[in-house]
């Protein structure tokens, strides 16, 4: 996927400072063009469900805003006296120095720089996110990489402690209430989640205690592989790896027993939470099932989602095996490593007994749309993002927002994860169908 | 017996408001268990007789059938002179209304409906002025074409003069103001709602035709999609939707159309008989065209009514040659497959038809009532007849929607998949683990391309059953185990 | 406000019968005509959010469909006959007998019907809800008082920190759901003992038996339930608290927790531990999308107007102009509230804030609302936040719309809450949500 | 040398061409002398935070143009504002009556093989993609920080793909590092335009005026017709065929020469299109001012003397009233540049005291080289000297300035900053329509705005109690220039 992009849906590495404003009192600082910040602020983080700056994000990202002089001269001294200023101006208890295009292209040493720094005591380390490294993604990954690489130390393990790795901050306009979903379902199997992103994981606290973990959870489809690889090289941590969201009532139990299975929690245990989550998950869907049983003669039984894999399979499980709809074509634009592709492609060929759906790889806009065109027989649903509206009503198709970017969406503490979030995704998909409807 | 259509010259000379109810009418029941052809004969033999249910559930009544029909006509008003409870269908005739709208492209708005929401001062003191309030609120809100004022047990057990209230109130707006007698309380057949409000229409509305229009057929209907173009067009002739989506207008000139057509005679039979009695406009008898042989007679009555027999045949052919492919990979798919039908008559039978064409086998159906006959008095009509030759010793039932019988059969029978004609019946069939296909639209099996849309439309479900799997897993049935190990019609009283 | 009503937003006091399917494994048996039961099963349940049956609602529901023959010669045998099947047939811990307009008109003994088979032991009440007689409101309130003089028993001994919570009505409230499971984790936070008796996991016939044994009621409510605490202070000498206004948000969250644990005489550390911390995570994500509020504020809806219930109304008018800063266009309120309240809340709406108040109007009438709001001027878009009826309204008068309140006929609600602290942030996701999906 | 030279693809920065700075502490009047005198020098922060680049400013221009398409050369974080624009154009499409539709853009996706191997042939398909896609009317191609120190010919390639595809397809030289004045990014997409897109006048059409805007309500051509003239809104929401017939109007006039400098004097310089010389139209003077300047040149002074009277009469209760209630408040405005000066403008004229300032920016003068455009001057004269600095959007100075002057209200034009105000407890509003607070009845809707805002400050109240700043308390005590280097 690194051909022509209309209607982007990820961006560049760079957008890891994302992931380092989703940390607690972590500040990043920008090797970059005057401009790179704030672009990647309001494609993640504004234009993408209004999620806004926080504490350390938008306006405030330190940058050296390189122009000329250090494209021509190069910008290692002028990157000092920015890291001088940001330890005097900014209260923070890490500092992330992510170079963009230009100083990398100009071969800024920026490296050296940090770990001079670093040396010094200041809780500093450095990711090398130039925008055309890969996508901001493959970003966050670098950043934790970094921050994992250049500051934890050994730790003696606490039982019961997991690290969670999971959505991509900001670039999953939900990944905040998702977060605190997972948080909750751990809890209910005895699990302390180290979620390490977002309000109340601890920042740089949280981080230390990375090698104290019993195991990494991976939960998403490739994200946070490259990471827990990383931890047992370096401290020896087993990690569970789960590609699928787990959203709804099956497939959130179905996600739970495994977990039980590897963290081996006492099974009396995890049988009581699952089951009292499955009660009250199946009050609500039997009384919307007399809706979902006389409406759907005349809505949509076909559905199509435009989201990253982790997303894509997971609401396809949940409507298929769930809402009895029927997979049209699914499309995966999160660019996942060529090592993946296989395993993803099981996946969506088995989301039901008997019931597969056809994938394709792009983030482009205008592939999406014509395989729409062509496949869309009846008036399908179509899960995605803001861009894809239009094709939507091209083929008389309902539409909901899910994925980045969003800008028909304020979200704040909204998730699509779990019990309660398989819930919350079919109100709000079902409420924008019967609004449109009349 | 026919007579009971008021029959005069001019609408426009008043007639006595409210209509026969079907019990005395047409001899319908609500209760029955057995086989067709039992019960074809002995409706025939004029030998039906009601059996009361001791324990009931939750039906439906008059004002709700009467209501509906009426408050989709575009430009007219219906006011319910009842307590503010009577008004609790208004949200769904509203979303009827816009849903409705969008699809014949229309601008949506709300569906106009007024109750008159009677309270205990009102039960002691009566209320003619309340409405005639609301009456005058309709008139210059909307400035409608005329008005539909549907009364309510408690307006019709405290004894409001309706009337002598609306004859005023038309003298003084000068638009007609039918009142429209759908009590509850009157008729355990809900279905009399429609012929209190097609009465209302024939009284107050229609008018003498100034001039014929052969080609135009009047096709007395739910809210279902206009497929009836498919099979009318080709023949030169014209459908004209009636009553939903019509102006007054419209209604005003339906005595001058060539004939007149239903989607289900239980839903026409009063207003279709009306139309030929009182105007001439012939009715097509022979059962809806649903599945392929009903679809063949109906079109060659229709034909011969308009005088088309040259080219119907040719037609009915080209069409059965055209969807012959598709029809046998649906019958494959259907193969085997043991169906039930529970719906209100006769569209309830249109189903078995289709289903029966799809290469289901029938295994049973429950109807809401049954009508010993229709208004047209003429046994080539029968329905049910039409739709159970060859499977005329099945399990057969009527039952006005009673849930816990329906369970109960359900259970014993264990079909593979229900079609479901009526709201929150369709989920105590899920929470079997069964596939219950609801579908609101009625006109979706229309004539022989409507086989294949209905076919498609239930194999998508078919296909992945999730839901009924997930309730029937997780969801509790309200009925005890006694109940379940019952007869399902136990309850069923002697004739009476 | 008996006048006659277009577009109703409430119906008739027979809609008791839906806070009598809220309650876990209770039967309603409807002693009316054929369609009443159905009616307000499509009215209050189904279309509205698509709520639907659950275990023994919609065409579950035991009636005896009253025709001609019940009228003329009286019901009582036809609802012996019904009382009897029910009690076979369906799988109930408790059953409430309630009557529509037939029967109340045409006089049938109900009670006295039904009393011989409480005196039998059969756990069964009569809730006498002749349509006729007011509004669902009112309905809601004669089938608790049924349950609470013909059933209850008084307690042995009171348990301590055990409250019975009297809010939101079942169905009615298209998010009564959410809002219930909202408040009874709200109040446990606090470590009270929660009794929310309708709805998913609230402990059915159990939890009613407990009513007398608890410490206080609350009063969740502008005026519902009122009636029920003072029978209960009478009957039982439970003692009650009554708050007005359903808190949504974290300022209101916060003044009814401490009020409420004011009322418990709990020890405020506890009570502020807890309101801190909800606090925090309610602020964390209005500070992070502040940027959204302000940067978007110069053009969305500057004005709002809450067309819903007293419950609705005040709760989000307050919300909205003491968090949010938005500023109140008129309000109505739209579920008839007896004469004694209306100073109370009129008062409460020209108070919302320091320098800020609203109009008020009481309608339920879909004409006088529209009639009100088309003679008004807007210099910007407003936002209608109501019911499906007023999306044309909304339209007409060029303003954003949500839908909220009974009919909602263009949501699907499930487990959705907007009250507490969470349920303001969803509120808010949602209104901007509105707003945001018309371009 | 000339100003607009067409022979050349790219032109000067606004640094070299106009002197501009972004570093600046003292007063509007001695901002203004040092400017008029040339004794304006800029000072370099050693400390900074993220601030704009022009390509921001050149895409979202170019990318509100409805029938043409932009291709980003670019990586993909470049095209991270793609989702901001096509939010503006959706909207603005919504408010004027045109169904919503997607922006037409596309990022040519540069990634590490192409920064070594080149992108050219990547650039040439997403051009043609575009085309294919799109049917556009013209192809924008902008360069990124990437693209151009790689060193990619675009401007070879654009001219081929003209050739190839016949329809105009125009490299601008955004990237981001050239400038440290993003604005300049305006000035770029504008002589993209001039160059390839505006044709020399078949006719005349004198009654026509250009009016150079961003997304803003239409507020004139009501205002315009009063006075016979017909306002021809660009580019934002104008088409190709509009835009190529520029030469033919009868004048241009500005809402910001901040924005349209370069544009407004190149149409002059270039077709004799006079551009209209005048402070922009905020507050009762400035109005009469740009009005009366405007009737000159379109020779309807008449005509504008009857329109500024009756305009003053229809105001002047409510603006009295509005005066009373905002009387004594005193705000801090935040926007780019001569915007920056309006606002100013418009609290002086409702009686606020302008309690501090900062603009993005400053230009000691514009392309038009004339002092009766100059709109500082003109605030100074008329409603009296106030504190200024010249800061490119750094929260940490505007935070640290906004502790100290404590304003009872925040005014800001520019995404990302109004947060700080609100965090500090200050009622803030952004505004995004630049028409907003325009002419006579921009004063009464802006006065309007101001009042709900600081009639419920609870908001920010309830904000400033719950967020925490992310900076140290060393900072907040220090003098808000402390980063600023001497003049260079």
């Amino acid at each position: 996927m690194t051909g022509i992009v209309q209607h982007p849906r990820h961006l560049c590495a760079l957008g890891g400072q994302q992931s380092v404003a989703a940390i607690e009192r972590a500040i990043p600082i920008l090797h970059t063009g005057p401009g790179c910040g704030f672009k990647l602020h309001t494609g993640l983080g504004s234009y993408n469900g209004f999620q806004g700056g926080g504490y350390s994000g938008g306006a405030t990202i330190v940058s050296t805003n390189t122009g000329e002089k250090e494209v021509v001269f190069g910008g290692e001294s002028r990157l000092q006296s920015v890291i001088d200023g940001a330890l005097k101006i900014m209260d923070g208890d890490l500092f992330v120095v992510l170079s963009g295009c230009t100083s990398e292209l100009v071969g800024d040493d920026t490296e050296h720089i940090v770990a001079e720094y670093r040396r010094r005591g200041t809780p500093i380390v450095f990711a090398a996110t130039g925008g055309f490294r890969g996508n901001n993604i493959i970003g966050h990954e670098i950043v934790a990489n970094a921050i994992i690489d250049q500051l934890l130390e050994p730790r003696d393990i606490i039982p019961g402690l997991v690290n969670v790795w999971s959505s991509v901050p900001y670039h999953d306009t939900f990944w905040a209430g998702n977060l605190a979903s997972i948080r909750e379902l751990l809890a209910g199997l005895g699990l302390k989640a180290n979620i390490l992103f977002g309000p109340n994981s601890g920042g740089l606290e949280a981080w230390r205690k990375i090698p104290a973990a019993q195991f990494n959870l991976v939960l998403s489809s490739w994200t946070g592989v490259s990471i827990a690889r990383n931890l047992n090289e370096r401290f020896g941590t087993p990690w569970l790896h789960w590609p699928t969201l787990p959203i709804g009532g099956i497939e959130t139990s179905r996600f739970l027993r495994r977990l039980q299975e590897f963290a081996d929690v006492d099974t009396t245990i995890a049988t009581s939470f699952i089951e009292e989550q499955e009660r009250s998950f199946h009050y609500f869907f039997e009384r919307a099932a007399d809706f979902f049983l006389e409406f759907r003669w005349d809505m949509p039984s076909h559905f199509a989602t435009i989201a990253d894999s982790f997303y894509g399979i997971g609401v396809s499980r949940m409507l298929t095996n769930e809402f009895g709809l029927l997979p049209l074509h699914q499309f995966v634009t999160d660019d996942p490593p060529e090592e993946f592709h296989e395993s993803i492609r099981d996946n969506y060929a088995q989301i039901a007994p008997g019931i597969s759906s056809n994938i394709s790889f792009t983030s482009d806009g205008e592939e999406i749309n014509q395989v729409l065109r062509a496949v869309a027989s009846s008036p399908p649903i179509i899960l995605g993002s803001i861009w894809d509206r239009d094709i939507a009503k091209e083929v008389g198709g309902c539409y909901l927002s899910i994925a980045s970017p969003m800008t028909d969406r304020l979200v704040t503490s909204c998730s699509y994860l779990g019990y309660n979030g398989g819930l919350r995704l079919i109100e709000d998909l079902y409420s924008s169908i019967l609004t449109s409807i009349q | 017996m026919t007579t009971e259509i008021q029959v005069t010259p001019k609408s426009v000379v008043r007639q006595e408001p409210g209509v026969t109810i079907r019990e005395r009418r047409l001899g319908s029941i609500t209760g029955y268990s057995g086989t067709p052809d039992e019960l074809v004969k002995i409706s025939l033999a004029g030998q039906l007789v009601e059996r009361e249910r001791s324990f009931t559930q939750a039906g439906t009544c008059s004002s709700f059938c009467a209501t509906l029909q009426l408050s989709l006509i575009q430009d007219a008003v219906v006011i319910n002179h009842a307590p503010a409870g009577c008004s609790g269908d208004f949200p769904m005739f509203n979303l009827y209304n816009r849903y409705g709208q969008g699809k014949r492209k229309l601008d949506q708005t709300s569906a106009r409906l007024i109750t008159t929401n009677l309270n205990e001062h009102d039960t002691i003191f009566g209320a003619t002025g309340k409405l005639l309030e609301a009456i005058h609120k309709a008139y210059s809100t909307y400035h409608p074409r005329a008005i539909f004022v549907t009364a309510s047990c408690t307006s019709g057990i405290i004894g409001e003069d309706l009337e002598s209230t609306l004859d005023e109130a038309e003298e003084e707006l000068g638009i007609p103001i039918a009142s429209v007698s759908c009590e509850g309380f009157r008729s355990q057949v809900w279905a009399t709602g429609w012929d209190a409000a097609y009465s209302a229409i024939l009284r107050k509305i229609v008018r003498p035709a100034k001039i014929r229009r052969p080609e135009s057929i009047n096709i007395i209907t739910f809210i279902g999609e206009d497929y009836f173009s498919e099979l009318l067009r080709p023949l030169g002739l014209v459908p004209d939707l009636i009553v939903p989506f019509t102006k007054i207008e419209q209604l005003e000139t339906v005595s001058e159309a060539g004939a007149t057509a239903q989607m289900c005679s239980t839903l026409g039979t009063y207003f279709a008989a009306g139309l030929e009695k009182q105007y001439g406009v012939p009715e097509i008898k022979s059962p809806p065209p649903y599945g392929l042989t009903g679809t063949d007679m109906w079109l060659r009555e229709l034909a011969h009514i308009t005088g088309k027999d040259d080219i119907v045949e040719q037609f009915i052919a080209a069409e059965r040659n055209a969807i012959e492919p598709e029809l046998e990979k649906l019958k494959k798919r259907f193969a085997g497959v043991k169906a039930f039908v529970a719906a209100g008559p006769s569209h309830g039978h249109s189903s078995m038809e289709i289903l029966q064409d799809l290469g289901m086998e029938l295994v049973g159906s429950c109807m809401f009532h049954h009508d010993a006959k229709l208004d047209h008095g003429d046994p080539a009509g029968d329905t049910l007849r039409a739709a159970t030759t060859g499977s005329g010793r099945m399990t057969y039932s009527v039952c006005n929607k009673q849930s816990f019988e329906l369970v109960n059969l359900l259970r014993r029978l264990k079909p593979d998949l229900v079609i479901v004609r009526h709201p929150s019946l369709a989920v105590s069939v899920a929470k079997l683990g069964i596939p219950a296909c609801f579908v609101d639209d009625e006109h979706l099996g229309l004539g022989y391309r409507g086989l294949i849309r209905y076919g498609k439309k239930i194999a998508d479900w078919f296909r992945n059953p999730a839901i009924e799997r997930n309730l029937s897993r997780h969801s509790a049935l309200p009925y005890t185990r006694w109940w379940l190990e019952q007869q399902p019609f136990s309850m069923l009283g002697g004739e009476v | 406000m008996s006048t006659t009503v277009e577009q109703p937003r409430q119906f008739c006091t027979l809609g008791g019968q839906q806070s009598v399917v809220a309650i876990e494994r209770a039967i309603p048996i409807v002693h009316g005509g054929p369609g009443c039961s159905n009616k307000l099963f499509s009215g209050m349940a189904f279309f509205n959010g698509f709520q639907g049956s659950g275990y023994a609602g919609g065409n579950a529901v035991p009636g005896t469909n009253s025709c001609e023959k019940e009228i003329v010669f009286g019901g009582e045998t036809r609802l012996r006959e019904v009382i009897d099947g029910a009690l076979k047939v369906m799988d109930g811990d408790l059953f409430v007998v309630l009557t529509g307009c037939t029967a109340d008109l045409v006089g049938d003994d109900t009670a006295t019907v039904v009393s011989e088979y409480r005196e039998r032991g059969v756990p069964i009440v009569h809730a006498s809800t002749g349509g006729f007689k007011g509004n669902n409101y009112r309905g809601h309130e004669l089938v608790a008082e049924a349950i609470i003089d013909q059933y209850l028993q008084p307690a042995p001994k009171v348990i301590p920190n055990l409250v019975n919570v009297w809010s939101v009505l079942p169905y009615q409230d298209t998010f009564w759901a959410g809002n219930l499971q909202a408040i009874r984790q709200l109040l446990e936070g606090l470590g009270l003992q929660v009794n929310i008796l309708f709805g998913h996991d609230s402990g059915g016939i159990e939890a009613w038996k407990k009513i007398p044994a608890a410490a206080f009621n609350i009063v969740l409510s502008p005026w519902t339930g009122v009636s029920i605490a003072e029978k209960l202070e009478q009957r039982f000498g439970t003692p009650y608290l009554h708050y007005p206004v359903l808190p949504i948000g974290a300022v209101e969250t916060s003044r009814f927790l401490r009020s409420a644990g004011e009322f418990a005489h709990l020890q405020s550390t506890q009570v502020e531990r807890y309101i801190e911390k909800q606090e925090a995570y309610f602020y964390h994500y209005l500070d992070r999308s502040a940027d959204f509020f302000m940067e978007m504020r110069w053009d969305l809806p500057a004005q709002f107007i809450n067309i819903s219930d007293s419950f609705y109304s005040l709760g989000i008018s307050r919300f909205l102009v003491n968090e949010l800063g938005l500023k109140p266009g008129r309000q109505f309120i739209t579920d008839n509230p007896p004469e004694i309240f209306l100073d109370g809340l009129v008062n409460q709406f020209a108070t919302l804030a320091d320098k800020v108040s609203a109009k008020v109007t009481f309608t339920h009438d879909g004409g006088e609302i529209a009639k009100t709001l088309r003679s008004e001027v807007f210099d910007q878009p407003p936002l209608v936040i109501g019911t499906s009826w007023d999306r044309d309204l909304a339209k007409q008068i060029g303003g954003y719309h949500l839908s909220i309140a009974l009919p909602i006929t263009d949501r699907l609600v499930l487990d959705r809450a907007y009250v507490g602290y969470a349920g303001g942030l969803r509120l808010v996701e949602d209104i901007y949500g509105a707003v945001l999906g018309t371009y | 040398m000339a100003l607009v030279n067409l022979a050349n693809s790219n032109i000067q920065t606004r640094e070299q061409r106009l002197g501009s700075i972004i570093a600046y502490e003292g007063t509007a009047a001695d901002l203004g002398q040092r400017s008029r005198e040339g004794r304006l020098h800029d000072r370099t922060r050693s400390f900074t935070q993220v601030s704009s680049c022009a390509s921001d400013c050149s895409i979202c221009l170019l990318s509100l143009i409805q029938d043409a398409a932009v291709v980003n050369h670019a990586p993909l974080g470049c095209a991270a504002d793609f989702s901001m624009f096509n939010l503006t154009n959706r909207y603005g499409q919504f408010k004027r009556g045109i169904t919503p539709a997607n922006a037409h853009l596309v990022s040519s996706n540069l990634t590490e093989t192409d920064t070594i191997f080149g992108g050219i042939a990547k650039l040439e398909q997403a051009v043609r993609d575009a085309r294919e896609r799109f049917n556009p009317k013209a192809i924008f191609v902008t360069a990124s920080c990437a693209s151009a120190i790689t060193g990619e010919d675009i401007d070879a390639a654009s001219d081929a793909l003209e050739i190839e595809l016949g329809i105009p397809v125009v490299a601008v030289h955004c990237e981001g590092f050239r400038s440290k004045v993003w604005t300049t990014g305006f000035d770029v997409a504008y002589h993209a335009i001039l160059r390839k897109i505006v044709k020399p006048p078949q006719t005349k059409h004198p009654e026509i005026v250009n009016i150079i805007t961003f997304w803003g309500d239409d507020v004139f051509t009501e205002l315009f017709s009063r006075l016979g003239l017909v306002a021809n809104l660009i580019v934002p929401f104008a088409n190709i065929e509009r835009i190529s017939r520029l030469s033919e109007s009868g004048a241009t006039v500005q809402m910001c020469s901040t924005l349209g400098t370069y544009l407004a004097a190149g149409l002059e310089s270039l077709y004799g299109v006079p551009e209209v010389k005048a402070p922009p139209p905020y507050g009762l003077a400035g109005t009469d001012a740009w009005l009366r300047a405007l009737g000159r040149v379109t020779h309807k002074e008449t005509e504008v003397e009857e329109l500024i009277a009756s305009e003053h009469e229809a105001i002047a209760p409510e603006l009295a009233e509005l005066r009373k209630e905002l009387k004594d408040l005193t705000g801090y405005v935040a926007a780019g540049s001569v915007h920056g000066h309006s606002l100013a403008s418009v609290l002086r004229e409702l009686g606020l005291n302008v309690a501090g300032s900062c603009f993005w920016h400053h230009d000691p003068k514009f392309d038009n080289q004339d002092p009766a455009a100059d709109s500082l001057q003109h605030v100074v004269k008329t409603y009296g000297d106030f504190p200024v600095s010249i800061c490119n959007k750094q929260s940490y100075e505007v935070v640290n300035q906004l502790r100290r002057f404590k304003p009872d209200v925040f005014i800001v034009r520019h995404p990302g900053m109004a947060v700080w105000g609100g965090k500090l407890g200050i009622p803030t509003f952004l505004v995004e329509d630049e028409h907003f607070g325009l002419a006579y009845r921009g004063l009464l809707r802006f006065g309007h705005k101001i009042a709900d805002a600081v009639n419920n400050p609870s908001f920010y109240q309830h904000l400033a109690k719950h967020t925490r700043l992310p900076y140290t308390d060393w900072w907040l005590r220090q003098g808000s220039t402390a980063f600023l280097g001497a003049e260079e």
